[in-house]
């Protein structure tokens, strides 16, 4: 009875298009806001920030990324370690050359030069569709990964091509380095993560983002309203790469401090994120979050539920946390295709009628 | 000039080995428009299944052999049974990441069964240099390989025939064009699917056996799947003929950039060398070498 | 018809008299890999007139609208706009220019709602840069409202209100169609075409359809051509008739003077051609 | 502080304090270790795992504990992933009440990552044979300890060997030495050293990669096929070691000129090949086999008893000898922490104490049932790494076996020195350390 949109009437188009335009809706996400800037820091230790939240913020901005161009363009990408890999690359490189400057510039900049090379790699999407492209988009996973390792200029000649985040601040605040707070990283992270959803949000609800779904549902009628599709496509790879890169760039200098290209930015990171924005929800904001929240925070919850709570060894977790995985994944796919955003949306269609269905 | 034959011999070979990959592939989204990111996957289980079936019983490997066609033909149907039935007509990109999901299970079932450690899988195939080809002609063909390509080519043989002169395969041919015609004239999809995820598990099978000869089976097994993408954009998603001749060009084509190219630029560059070529085959032919052409009509 | 539009704000922009020739076909022909679709075709369509282009299945009267706006590129002969000459233009080019068109078979975008579908047809008349877009907030947020009470308008129009925020591909058949002509009219274009608009509905939705594309014509003074294959309709509604038979005109003129024609009968009653 | 606290709701948060029994018993030592059974790199951890578990459960059985202080081994699967790494770092880091007292990583992804922070957590890292190499320097990698040699030592000690089977080093001036290699940080650390000795013996040094996982290296071996180098060496790692060795005895190339590192000799990298391995060579710092008291004790005090990590007949496995006597080194640490504190009560920081005292002396290792087994180790402030001297076994494929067919091959230290010393002073320099001042 609580959760009704009945006696909310709207008295504009802006009102009528507003993110949540329901109250109660914009009641609880303010309350989550608040909660997520105003309490959690306080709270967070080490454990929760370098195991738990920070993947979580970092993989939440990739899969919204590359939800931009899988669930709004409909151009399936499998290059995203790739991508990440240029943010983190980029962000070393002007970390290191030039000191001073402030971190937050340094993961604008390190997303756009990861949307030019994203937009690079988009060109073949004119041609290619469907699952061609998404194979196509793996030459970009690999020679990006190789170049990266090949190329000495990029980890600054060290003898094993090792890159590490040396300690820079923002704000006077230690941000990267391992003596970071774990609050500072995290509230940074939370920060460009909540400042690029909202971003993302205004992009798909005007014109670029009709556009862009106007390719995804059928290229050839929109390419006959106008919409110029090159351009639709390249735009839609370029900001996915935007926050792609960024994601890498925090990937690399928050959170991980070192990486190896190879093991970091490989194969299976592009399918991670693919998976996250599949099983989240396409063409869903909050999908990205709920698809990065099951895949990061589940494989850790069962690990220690099994490990610690029912005693399992280790390993023998590791195999059931897999197999685990794996039914998850085709479980929620048979009860909702859609994702788990869809899944969301029913529970509140269901709740806004409660208690009485009919 | 030796060196080159031998080079392109070496990549003809390994084409052959990505083939076998492709090919199952290419059955599973020829008849039921799948992209089976499983696969791979389902190569490692199967080898892992035969290797340890001989390792725990001490059985003969035909026996093994033929209990792991029965274990693929039991995934066959349990995907079907549990999986595919709940999701007829959802889009491409879903039924894809089912797949994921049922890469995950198996790899899961697999470690649990079977364990992670190397397995050694000794059923006497052919392996080492050819003495008579080096001997004679100082050119180095691997046994195994032309053992491989005899095997790829029985296998491609046995399919077309398989597809050509069954009723089951014309029934087949008749799903990948077109379901409701197919269902129309009383085949059971049901069936149908279990068939052909059955053939691609004896693909896979054969394929985990012939990679696995070469490392001993272990989970790096399910990566083949990585040579095998190139391969099936160049060929087409739905050629058979396709995977064949897309391996054997993907094959060629990286052994000659590795050992041509590659020390000019560092080496290492086959892996993504072959997704490039592929890459470039799609921008003249975005269907693949022998996929079928793509129409657009408003 | 709602109060808000205003005929003359909503009319063309290429401030040209009625009854000037708007779009002349010379000699085009069109074949894929060796057969013909179309073959050697002329005609003009003047402004403000409904021009319908009619003829048996296969005659290439879907090609002819995917030739006019750009979909297909003639092998031969030539297109001319508004007096100028065009040889080769994209499709988006043909939509800058001011053609609207509608599909034989729906061409919705499946995944948005109706309110979204039809404000993608004032994509091409939004002038927000990226940058404010991303913030939807300022001018951005003014010109994103502007054109909502455009569509509005579209919507109040065609009486399609209580299905805004559905997702088209919920909608019934005789609806989409019916979204699929506001999506049309929100580009405001000069000329619409419109590909089959009454195919596949039952009567009361065909006399609501020939209703709405009368007064698009007459209120908003919108150029329209469109294929249909009821006569009855036809005759009804249009100022002058093609006819098109294997890719080849056999008729050109008002509708009464196109009915009476023995070669049309000849066509629609599938007498062998003497070729 | 686990996820699986979320459950209980939000108030677990507040439950920051460790939960764990404080009864009035043994003060309890917290040994991590990080492992990998599962993922592409499984075989070669599972081995090494069970090692380093059955030394602690052996001392556990046979001593209850170290020195009156008990045992909490903690044992967390990382799959070699980088980020699952990270996982179990934090949520192993302070166990217990002694929290962590030394991290082996296993895998140079991880002992990047944690080389920076483990300082600041003040838990020392022991990257056993494996790592930075430029860590070996004490002054400013104060916390890493990467005896008892580094991948240069090896690199070194392997074409000594090379040079020693030619007749001397002269001999090598004219030879080709191609290197195989996993194309990643870890496949690379050699390159350095083994240009700086190309350049001192005069030998040529060809650079083969292999990009990661490796199932198809034709290229690389044809390639080899052509050049027809004298020797090979290979850092490999993983499906790549098999198929290396596999394609090393198709191309007939002979097998006792193919040398591989310490992580590219194990029994699993060969019988695949089976018997084309024969006469295969690899570097390694410790003798195979399970003819050891040790080996014995632990069959009886932990197999008999049914406690064994793995199975019973892969004891003395080269991995698995590898993981024992990381567990052995650590121990002696941690013994060597407590008789500098003069109690049982000890921290991380203490152990990092041990580490650099560690004097690990033949004698010692007869005392711990490994007579003969590897080298005595000696640590000092300034050198993590000593002393960097070399083994090499060779694969007897009839036997199924590895014997050891060169002992005592001094890694040429005047060369890897300067080359630490730069490595680590860049190090310093992108990171703002300023080295310690020691010997």
């Amino acid at each position: 009875m609580l959760y009704r949109e009945a006696g909310q009437y709207k008295t504009s188009y802006q009102s009528d298009q507003a993110i949540f335009p329901i109250a109660q809706d914009r009641w609880v996400v303010w309350a989550f806001v608040a909660f997520a800037f105003l309490v959690v820091p306080f709270f967070v230790n080490d454990y929760w920030t370098n195991a738990v939240l920070l993947p979580l913020l970092i993989y939440g901005l990739a899969a919204l990324g590359l939800n931009i161009l899988v669930g709004y363009c409909g151009q399936i990408s499998l290059g995203t370690g790739g991508f990440m890999a240029v943010g983190a690359y980029a962000s070393y490189k002007l970390m290191t050359s030039f000191p001073e400057m402030n971190m937050i510039i340094v993961v604008l900049l390190s997303g756009g030069i990861t949307a030019a090379v994203g937009s690079l790699f988009g060109l073949p999407s004119l041609r290619i569709k469907g699952f061609y492209l998404a194979v196509a988009t793996l030459a970009a996973q690999f020679f990006l990964v190789w170049v990266f390792n090949k190329f000495g200029w990029f980890y600054n000649y060290s003898m094993t091509g090792q890159i590490t985040a040396p300690d820079r601040e923002v704000f006077g605040f230690l941000l990267t380095g391992p003596s970071a707070l774990p609050w500072v990283k995290y509230l940074f992270c939370l920060t460009l993560l909540a400042v690029f959803a909202l971003i993302a949000k205004n992009l798909v609800r005007g014109r670029l983002g009709r556009n862009w779904m106007a390719i995804r549902d059928m290229d050839i009628a929109a390419e006959l309203i106008g919409v110029r599709p090159l351009l639709t496509k390249l735009s839609a790879f370029a900001v996915s790469s935007f926050y792609i890169g960024m994601a890498g760039s925090l990937l690399f200098s928050v959170y991980l401090g070192a990486v190896e290209v190879g093991e970091v930015f490989g194969i299976n990171v592009s399918f991670l994120v693919l998976f996250m924005v599949i099983i989240g929800g396409l063409g869903s904001i909050v999908g990205s979050f709920l698809g990065a929240a099951f895949l990061v925070l589940l494989p850790i919850f069962l690990k220690n539920f099994m490990v610690d709570g029912l005693g399992m060894l280790p390993t023998m977790a590791k195999h059931v946390e897999i197999l685990l995985m794996g039914l998850l994944i085709i479980f929620f796919l048979i009860v909702e295709p859609h994702g788990l955003a869809r899944l969301w949306q029913i529970t509140k269609e269901k709740l806004r009628m409660w208690p009485f269905p009919y | 000039m030796e060196f080159l034959i031998e080079t392109i011999l070496s990549g003809l070979m390994a084409g052959v080995m990505y083939s076998l990959v492709a090919l199952g592939f290419v059955l599973i989204f020829k008849a039921s428009g799948i992209f089976n990111f499983a696969q791979g996957v389902m190569c490692l289980f199967a080898a892992l299944t035969f290797a340890g079936i001989m390792e725990k019983t001490g059985l003969p490997w035909p026996i093994a052999f033929v209990m792991t066609i029965g274990v693929m033909v039991f995934v066959a149907w349990a995907v079907e049974r549990f999986v595919l039935r709940h999701l007829v007509n959802q889009e491409p990109i879903i039924l894809f990441m089912v797949t994921i999901g049922l890469a995950y299970v198996l790899e899961g079932v697999g470690d649990i069964l079977w364990g992670s450690d190397v397995k050694v899988l000794d059923i006497g195939l052919p392996s080492g240099a050819s003495d008579y080809m080096l001997d004679n002609f100082n050119i180095y063909v691997e046994k195994l390989e032309v053992f491989a390509a005899l095997i790829a080519a029985v296998l491609v043989g046995f399919l077309a025939i398989f597809f050509q002169k069954t009723r089951i395969g014309r029934a087949l041919r008749a799903v990948a064009d077109d379901h409701q015609a197919a269902l129309s004239v009383g085949i059971s999809l049901q069936t149908i699917w279990v068939i052909v995820w059955s053939v691609a598990g004896f693909v896979a099978l054969v394929a985990g056996t012939l990679w696995g000869a070469k490392s001993g089976v272990q989970f790096s097994l399910s990566l083949i799947a990585l040579k095998a993408l190139p391969v099936l954009i160049l060929g087409g998603f739905t050629s058979i003929p396709g995977a064949i001749v897309g391996g054997l060009i993907i094959g060629v084509g990286e052994k000659l950039a590795e050992i041509y190219v590659g020390p000019f630029v560092g080496g290492a560059i086959e892996n993504w060398f072959a997704y490039m070529l592929a890459l470039a085959f799609l921008l003249v032919r975005p269907q693949g070498l022998f996929g079928e052409r793509i129409i657009e009509r408003v | 018809m709602s109060a808000f539009v205003e005929p003359a704000r909503m009319a063309g922009h290429s401030g040209m008299a009625k009854g000037e020739v708007l779009l002349r076909v010379d000699n085009v022909s069109l074949s894929f890999g060796g057969v013909k679709a179309i073959t050697n075709i002329s005609f003009d369509i003047v402004k403000g007139e409904v021009r319908a282009i009619i003829g048996p299945n296969g005659a290439g009267k879907t090609s002819m609208l995917n030739v006019i706006n750009g979909f297909y590129h003639p092998q031969e002969g030539t297109i001319a706009w508004r007096g100028k000459v065009r040889r080769k233009m994209k499709p988006y080019e043909a939509a800058s220019n001011g053609i609207a068109r509608t599909f034989q078979n729906v061409a919705l975008f499946k995944g948005m709602t109706t309110l979204d579908n039809i404000m993608t047809g004032r994509g091409l008349k939004m002038k927000k840069n990226f940058l404010w877009q991303c913030l939807h907030w300022g001018p951005a947020l003014t010109e994103e409202n502007e054109h909502r009470r455009k569509v509005e308008e579209i919507i109040d129009f065609l009486e399609i209100q209580a299905i805004r925020k559905t997702p088209v591909g919920r909608l019934p058949y005789g609806l989409q169609k019916r979204v699929e002509l506001a999506r049309a009219l929100a580009m405001e274009p000069e000329l619409l075409l419109l590909d089959e608009p009454m195919a596949g509905m039952n009567l009361e939705e065909k006399e609501d359809m020939s209703r709405f594309i009368l007064d698009v014509n007459q209120q908003f003074g919108t150029t329209i051509a469109l294929i249909e294959h009821d006569m009855g309709v036809v005759m009804d509604l249009s100022d002058r008739v093609v006819v098109l038979d294997y890719g080849r005109k056999i008729a050109d003129g008002p509708p009464d003077e196109v009915q009476a024609s023995q070669d049309v009968i000849d066509a629609y009653l599938g007498v062998p051609h003497e070729h | 502080m686990k996820l699986k606290h979320l459950t209980a709701g939000l108030a677990a948060l507040a439950v920051a304090a460790p939960l764990a029994a404080t009864t009035a018993q043994a003060y309890e030592l917290t040994i991590p270790s990080l492992v990998y059974r599962t993922g592409p790199y499984a075989p070669g951890g599972i081995p090494f795992a069970n090692g380093y578990a059955d030394y602690f459960k052996l001392l556990e059985q046979r001593d209850g504990g170290i020195n009156g202080a008990t045992i909490n081994f903690v044992e967390c699967e990382t799959a070699y992933n980088t980020q699952q790494g990270v996982e179990c770092y934090e949520n192993t880091k302070n166990q217990g009440e002694s929290g962590a007292l030394v991290y082996q990583p296993l895998s140079t992804g991880i002992t990047y990552q944690l080389i920076p922070k483990a300082s600041v957590d003040e838990i020392p890292m022991f990257t056993m044979g494996y790592g930075r190499t430029s860590a070996a320097n004490g002054k400013v990698f104060p916390w890493i300890f990467n005896f008892p040699g580094t991948y240069w030592d090896a690199a070194s000690g392997m074409v000594n060997y090379a040079a020693a089977i030619e007749g001397g080093e002269d001999q090598l001036k004219g030879k080709t030495i191609a290197l195989v290699y996993h194309n990643s940080a870890y496949g690379k650390e050699p390159i350095r050293t083994l240009e700086e000795l190309s350049s001192k013996h005069g030998f040529k040094l060809e650079l083969l990669p292999v990009d990661h996982p490796g199932q198809e290296q034709k290229a690389t071996w044809l390639q080899i096929r052509r050049m027809q180098p004298d020797w090979v060496l290979m850092w490999g790692w993983g499906v790549m070691n098999q198929v290396a060795v596999k394609e090393a005895s198709s191309i007939r190339f002979p097998m006792d000129r193919f040398i591989g590192n310490w992580w590219a000799g194990s029994e699993h990298d060969v019988t695949p090949a089976g018997e084309g391995a024969n006469g295969y060579l690899s570097a390694t710092f410790h003798a195979p086999g399970a003819d050891f008291p040790l080996h014995q004790e632990i069959l009886e005090k932990v197999y008999d008893a049914d406690m064994g990590a793995g199975d019973r007949d892969r004891v003395g496995e080269v991995l698995y000898n590898r993981g024992l006597v990381a567990a052995v080194w650590t121990v002696e640490a941690i013994r060597k922490a407590m008789e500098i504190k003069g109690s049982n009560e000890i921290v991380g920081k203490d152990v990092r104490e041990g580490l650099e005292a560690l004097n690990v002396t033949e004698e010692r290792l007869g005392e711990l049932g490994l007579p003969n087994f590897t080298y005595p180790v000696e640590i000092s402030c300034a050198v993590h790494s000593d002393p960097g001297t070399v083994l090499i076994q060779q694969w007897d494929a009839a036997a199924g076996t590895w014997r050891v067919v060169a002992s005592g091959i001094e890694p040429d230290r005047s060369v890897i020195m300067p080359l630490i010393e730069e490595d680590s002073a860049a190090y310093a320099a992108e990171n703002n350390i300023t080295p310690r001042d020691c010997n």
